[in-house]
């Protein structure tokens, strides 16, 4: 099985370091991972992407043109790649921040109220955690549960900020344990 | 006052005649003769005056010239 | 009768390809000279640059490398950085350290790389005929500038020791000329010390020579050398800079701000 | 075995780079490879090493040709219109015969271009892309693996060789991370009885040089024949190539770097629509594998080269396969546009 990601949205999200965690997760299970980050001056002026594969076979080629999910953390993001998902692909929109519906009818879709989320784990900078924890549950067979993430986090965050390690793992786990409503 | 001789090396000469301008006892001159590479090059005159000062050696650009002194 | 003024041990016997007269010819016997006096034969390494001195390896016996035009700073810089105990020599001329290796020239310095460049200053391109150098006087008549270099439209020449000695790293910069034999002497006490300094550690060295280019010039070498002292002289005047070690320490060798603070 | 770690595709060059015995490196910053200064300032002091932010590419690759003249491993990093800066210097090291590794993280071209992963610079790295009659080693790796592993590999040929290496990744490559198992440290370096090291009174000066101005002794042309002997040898030993699925393929697809990449998709892609695709994938641009392509296109009815570019290695491709140039056919895309899947696939259908 391979699954194909894009996150997006503004600088600052941290999506870039949740595609990151993802994929420090799927290697931790011995899956074949790749992540390719925005960069550059395509990061300036505020909108920022990653492209994450995890997969059961060898990567053949990290670049995603059909992923099979979508996470837009904000408006710009959702419009950008919401047309990018393969038939049948998944949407994850942050219904905190985006107050327009999905275009497509031939996808599926998730309204993710991820700040939100975030705050009630008393985690307010954590709606990309949620995401995380949200993708284990509503993407079978890629993650098993919340603990690849304990290892992803310790290998993906500095020293300095190792701290907030427990509070983002509680997110996660908080995410996860939740039931979602795909349409 | 010391006593001395210039060995010159006819063949290392380019004939710039930068030693000549720059002899405080005025012994150096240009020769008549021309050396391998066709142009002359310094002939001391008087070596009983030479007095070892290496002003033509120092002077010259081609390690041409050697000083002896007793 | 003992030799008193012999023929560098480190300098190979080979005749030059120097024209008559040439300063290069002095300069090198100079190197040759110190790094006999100070036994240094087996510490040198020497950076030739492009331009007429780029055969200055088959004249000084030491292990040498050849840079391209304007890169020799940069070359000794990496030679230093890999042998930090041997003495690096950045031998160039104006072409090559005031024109296309400016930046070479400027960053090496203000990096305080502990190397010792030699700058020949003729005021002239040798290798390539006459054109007008970086250095070369106003209203001197070059290939490149028939009626007379025009400051208006090319500026005026650069002095080398007044740019560099307006950076805080440069330890020792000295402009020498070796058109007579007091200054030739001057020239080699010099060389000396720049080298001495970077035996001990202190840092970057510059001494530039004033220098004569008879061929190019179009005048005999005797009219060259006092060319040297009549014109180029009264612009670039003769004399220390710079020697930190030695006390001669300009206000811009000792910077009050522009460190930032934690 | 060692273990695996998640790395972009920038640092495993830089940690390869630092294990194959890299201590001296000099840079100029330039977009996308500014992780490879950024961990080499850091790790270089760490094992002794010297990280040295130079004033220009020019200068930096000048650095390199000291430092490699002085006897060390070093290297210096860049992309596409620093790399333009530093033939300079590449085609001096070369002329001198100097061991050197240079990483190119390709970006979009000509002139500022974009800083998107492209492959614009295949000619100008495979053809000599400054004066003279020489030839830089390229290695193309597609996997930040292989970035790790490449990286040791170069800088063991140039030192082998005496010749200038060329890592030749793009901006994708170098941003990517990667699970990576990382090369063990080399402790064995060949002797370098050529380098400056000071002369000493038991052997003659060495002198590193590229000028051989005898021309009536034919000096230059002896020096050149005799640095197209060492190439000859490169050739003979050095080529590496990766064949994906050729043996019974009706259509080769060829391409190095990202592009192969997508070409191994699209293989894998058609082959489950029953259509029997193969990869080719140089891994060494030069020397170019022609006896390992020719090999895998023996039975192919039609040969498609992808290139993020306008077509270069397509006339390598033309070269080698031992085939009519018209069964090579070309796709590709400029400015940092990563040819689609998709498009590869609908090239393939156009041929059934």
């Amino acid at each position: 099985m391979t699954t194909e990601i894009i996150f997006a949205g503004f600088g600052g999200q941290g999506v870039i370091l949740a595609g990151k965690i993802l994929t420090l997760a799927g290697m931790s299970e011995d899956k074949y991972v790749s992540h390719i980050p925005s960069y550059g001056a395509e990061m300036r002026g505020g909108t920022a992407n990653c492209s994450v594969i995890v997969s059961d076979e060898e990567v053949a080629s990290p670049v995603i043109e059909k992923p099979d999910v979508v996470v837009a953390l904000n408006k710009p993001s959702m419009t950008k790649f919401e047309k990018w998902l393969k038939p049948g692909g998944l949407l994850i929109y942050n219904s905190s921040l985006i107050d327009i519906e999905p275009s497509r009818k031939d996808i599926r879709t998730l309204a993710l109220p991820a700040n939100d989320m975030a705050a009630e784990t008393n985690n307010a900078r954590g709606a990309n955690m949620v995401v995380l924890g949200c993708l284990a549950k509503v993407c079978p067979g890629m993650i098993s549960g919340v603990k690849p993430f304990e290892f992803a986090l310790d290998e993906a965050i500095s020293a300095r900020n190792k701290k907030f390690n427990p509070i983002n793992i509680a997110t996660i786990e908080a995410a996860y344990n939740k039931d979602y409503d795909i349409k | 006052m010391a006593k001395g001789r210039p060995l010159i090396n006819k063949e290392r000469c380019k004939g710039c005649g930068l030693c000549i301008r720059v002899c405080p006892k005025k012994i150096l001159e240009m020769s008549k003769e021309t050396n391998g590479q066709g142009v002359s090059f310094p002939v001391c005159i008087d070596e009983a005056s030479c007095i070892a000062c290496s002003m033509c050696a120092t002077m010259c650009p081609d390690c041409v010239i050697e000083i002896e002194a007793e | 009768m003992s030799k008193k003024y012999e023929f560098p041990k480190s300098m190979n016997d080979v005749p030059t390809h120097y024209c008559g007269g040439c300063g290069h010819g002095i300069v090198h016997k100079l190197i040759a000279q110190v790094i006999d006096e100070m036994n240094i034969q087996q510490d040198v390494l020497l950076v030739a640059p492009v331009g007429c001195a780029v055969y200055a390896y088959n004249y000084i016996n030491v292990d040498s490398c050849e840079a391209a035009h304007g890169r020799a700073p940069a070359v000794a810089t990496g030679m230093k950085r890999v042998h930090p105990d041997k003495l690096v020599i950045s031998y160039q001329g104006d072409g090559d350290l005031l024109a296309i290796g400016t930046g070479e020239t400027v960053h090496a310095a203000n990096r305080g790389e502990n190397i010792t460049v030699i700058f020949i200053n003729n005021a002239i391109y040798g290798m390539t005929g006459g054109q007008m150098a970086p250095t070369s006087l106003v209203g001197q008549v070059t290939k490149t500038t028939p009626f007379g270099r025009n400051a208006d439209e090319v500026g005026y020449p650069i002095r080398a020791c007044e740019l560099l000695n307006t950076l805080v790293e440069p330890k020792y910069i000295e402009r020498c000329a070796v058109y007579d034999v007091p200054h030739i002497n001057k020239t080699k006490a010099a060389i000396k010390k720049a080298l001495t300094y970077q035996k001990e550690g202190k840092g970057y060295s510059f001494v530039e020579v004033l220098s004569m280019c008879p061929t190019n010039w179009g005048v005999a070498p005797t009219v060259a050398a006092d060319w040297v002292k009549d014109q180029m002289e009264p612009y670039y005047p003769l004399g220390v800079f710079r020697d930190v070690p030695g006390g001669v320490t300009p206000e811009a060798a000792t910077p009050v701000a522009g460190v930032v603070t934690k | 075995m060692a273990e695996k770690v998640l790395m972009k595709g920038n640092e495993a060059i830089a940690e390869a780079a630092v294990r194959a015995g890299c201590r001296f490196y000099f840079a100029y910053p330039i977009t996308p490879q500014n992780e490879i200064p950024a961990y080499m300032a850091k790790r270089l002091p760490e094992v002794g090493g010297t990280f040295l932010q130079a004033e220009s590419e020019l200068a930096a690759i000048n650095m390199v040709m000291g430092a490699s003249a002085a006897g060390s491993r070093c290297m210096t990093s860049s992309s596409s219109p620093g790399i333009s800066l530093k033939q300079e210097g590449i085609s001096y090291i070369s002329g001198a015969q100097l061991p050197a590794v240079v990483v190119n993280m390709m970006r979009g071209g000509p002139g500022l271009g974009n800083i998107s992963g492209a492959q614009g610079d295949y000619f100008q790295a495979t053809r000599g892309g400054g004066n003279g009659d020489y030839h830089v080693v390229v290695i193309a790796p597609g996997t930040v693996q292989e970035m790790a592993d490449c990286t040791l590999k170069a800088f063991e040929i140039a030192d082998k060789y005496r010749v200038m290496c060329m890592i030749l990744g793009d901006g994708y490559l170098g941003q990517m991370s990667e699970p990576c198992v990382l090369p063990e440290f080399v402790k064995e370096f060949p002797a370098k009885p050529w380098a400056l090291t000071g002369k000493t009174p038991d052997r003659k000066q060495n002198k590193i040089m590229s000028l051989k101005l005898s021309g009536i002794d034919g000096e230059l042309n002896a020096h050149t024949k005799a640095l197209f002997e060492n190439y000859q040898k490169i050739q003979d030993n050095e080529t590496m190539s990766e064949t994906f699925m050729c043996d019974d393929a009706d259509y080769i697809l060829t391409g190095y770097g990202t592009c192969a990449r997508v070409c191994k998709k699209a293989v894998k892609m058609l082959r489950e629509q029953g259509i029997k695709a193969g990869l080719f994938r140089p891994i060494t641009l030069w020397p170019f594998p022609a006896k390992e392509l020719e090999a895998a296109c023996k039975n192919a009815k039609k040969i498609l080269t992808v290139e993020m570019s306008m077509g270069q290695m397509v006339q390598d491709v033309k070269l080698n396969c031992g085939r009519s140039v018209k069964d090579v056919d070309f796709y590709g895309e400029p400015g940092g546009i990563i040819p689609s899947v998709d498009a590869v696939i609908e090239k393939v259908k156009s041929y059934e």
